[in-house]
């Protein structure tokens, strides 16, 4: 059924800098710590821009909402914005979407439809 | 029908499946899974992270009361009321560098009630969702396993 | 409604050398060129590997399919064997699906549900 | 209701939604769409490339005839007949270093029925679905522009 967090990663051609990461599985207290050891690979690999494939997420909680804080302060560690402009989530599930907005975060990080609609909103 | 493990993080997905499981077997519409999973999963999650530091006994029941669903959790951490420590107003993510407190709301959003108290030995939270079970007119079904509590 | 041929490209981290091509509109004699030299820059700038993600896909026909062949054949020119092994297709439409199977390219191209499938059949 | 067009290739988007707007106008069942326009892209695709060399007059009608849907493709391009041209046997494109054929006999497996007729000035092909309308029963159903063929 479901499983523990699997992440893809791949760097887009062009001049934005930009990794998509593909999760697949379970976002939660235990599967935290792998999504932002993940992301700081990229990170400091050179991606300046961290696009979250969420479709093959079965499960979001709170432990993944702080990844995605700790992430995006990752990558604009100055900027207290209420919007994280350098990372975008693609197709959560709605009861991730849900949580999201829950959480007040859907005015924080963009959500989108598809991986291309995320990178031309950068 | 009650879930009795030795828990560490390692074993939330298998609680959320179990959660699903039994859910599915009282005949739980399968729109309120989702709650149910991350009601539980949060609580879980807290009580091993912050109750025991890492791993220790829980039991998970969930019970038809009425039409109501009620889920116990027990544990035998130091005693912790969630309720009663439930972040005031959600502040958003932007605005403070270090948010906290998500997953008491989380839990909160996602059910009906909560209910904490402390037993002889820790914990126990009853998480209540309303009206999702279908039950023949006006009766008090007890559980197969029976009704004798804890 | 449905749009000329847009095409984004990842390289995904790894040692296999794989680039995920994400096709987005019309696949047909009109924009089959664009694929072929979209593919053709992936693989001289260093891909060994393609998928190409048609889940944005609204229209495939012959052009495409020879397309995916000339592509196929840039990947391995000097095999002549019953299955591409360096070229796998995800999430096609019904319609699209129909048309490999019609012409029996699915038993020369793996189809797959996502894209981390496709990547495990390398 | 009759597309009346000067194409090449960049037109066949259009052209196959006009396909999508006809058929759909007609009550045709949308599970029906995808055959229809991969057959009239092929049809037109090999009279710009191979008729035309690039770019033509065409004439796109989809009309019903009784239970049948027939389209019309009418071109001034050289004689062509696509069905006496059709390809004996597909063999599987791993097999050789160049395969072909592959348009017509995707139109063909699209359509019930293909038709060619060499006009005076060059090709009508009728591409016959058949049992896509619903009609008053056994009428001979006029299309509204009416019947006075081509
Ligand atoms: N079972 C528990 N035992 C002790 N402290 C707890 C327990 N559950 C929650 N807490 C305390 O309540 C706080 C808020 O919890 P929560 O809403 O889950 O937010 P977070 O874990 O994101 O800070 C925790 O940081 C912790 O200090
Ligand atoms: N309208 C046409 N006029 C002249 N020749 C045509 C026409 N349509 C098709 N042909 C010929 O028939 C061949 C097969 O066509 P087709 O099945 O579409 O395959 P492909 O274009 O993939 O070779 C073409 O290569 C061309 O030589």
């Amino acid at each position: 059924m479901s499983e523990k967090l699997q992440i893809g990663i791949s760097r887009e051609e062009g001049e934005k800098a930009v990794s998509i990461m593909r999760l697949k599985g379970s976002v939660d207290a235990n599967t935290q710590g792998t999504l932002e050891a993940k992301a700081k690979e990229a990170i400091d690999a050179g991606s300046q821009r961290l696009i979250l494939d969420m479709s093959g997420v079965d499960y979001l909680g709170s432990a993944g909402m702080r990844a995605i804080h700790a992430i995006s302060r990752m990558l604009s560690p100055d900027e207290q914005g209420m919007r994280s402009p350098y990372i975008k989530v693609v197709s959560p599930s709605p009861a991730a979407a849900k949580v999201f907005k829950t959480l007040g975060f859907d005015s924080f990080i963009d959500i989108h439809d598809s991986i291309d609609d995320a990178l031309a909103a950068f | 029908m009650t879930l009795k493990i030795r828990a560490d993080l390692g074993q939330l997905n298998r609680i959320r499946e179990y959660v699903t499981e039994r859910a599915t077997e009282l005949g739980i519409p399968s729109a309120v899974f989702d709650d149910l999973r991350l009601a539980v999963d949060e609580a879980v999650t807290n009580v091993l992270v912050h109750g025991y530091g890492g791993a220790g006994d829980l039991e998970i029941e969930l019970r038809g009361h009425g039409p109501d669903l009620h889920i116990f959790l027990r544990d035998r951490a130091p005693p912790f009321d969630p309720v009663g420590n439930a972040p005031r107003d959600l502040v958003p993510p932007g605005d403070r560098e270090s948010p906290g407190g998500f997953g008491i709301f989380l839990m909160q959003s996602a059910m009906d009630e909560i209910l904490h108290r402390e037993t002889r030995d820790g914990n126990e939270l009853t998480l209540v969702k309303r009206g999702v079970l279908s039950t023949p007119a006006s009766s008090h079904t007890p559980s197969s396993s029976g009704n004798h509590g804890n």
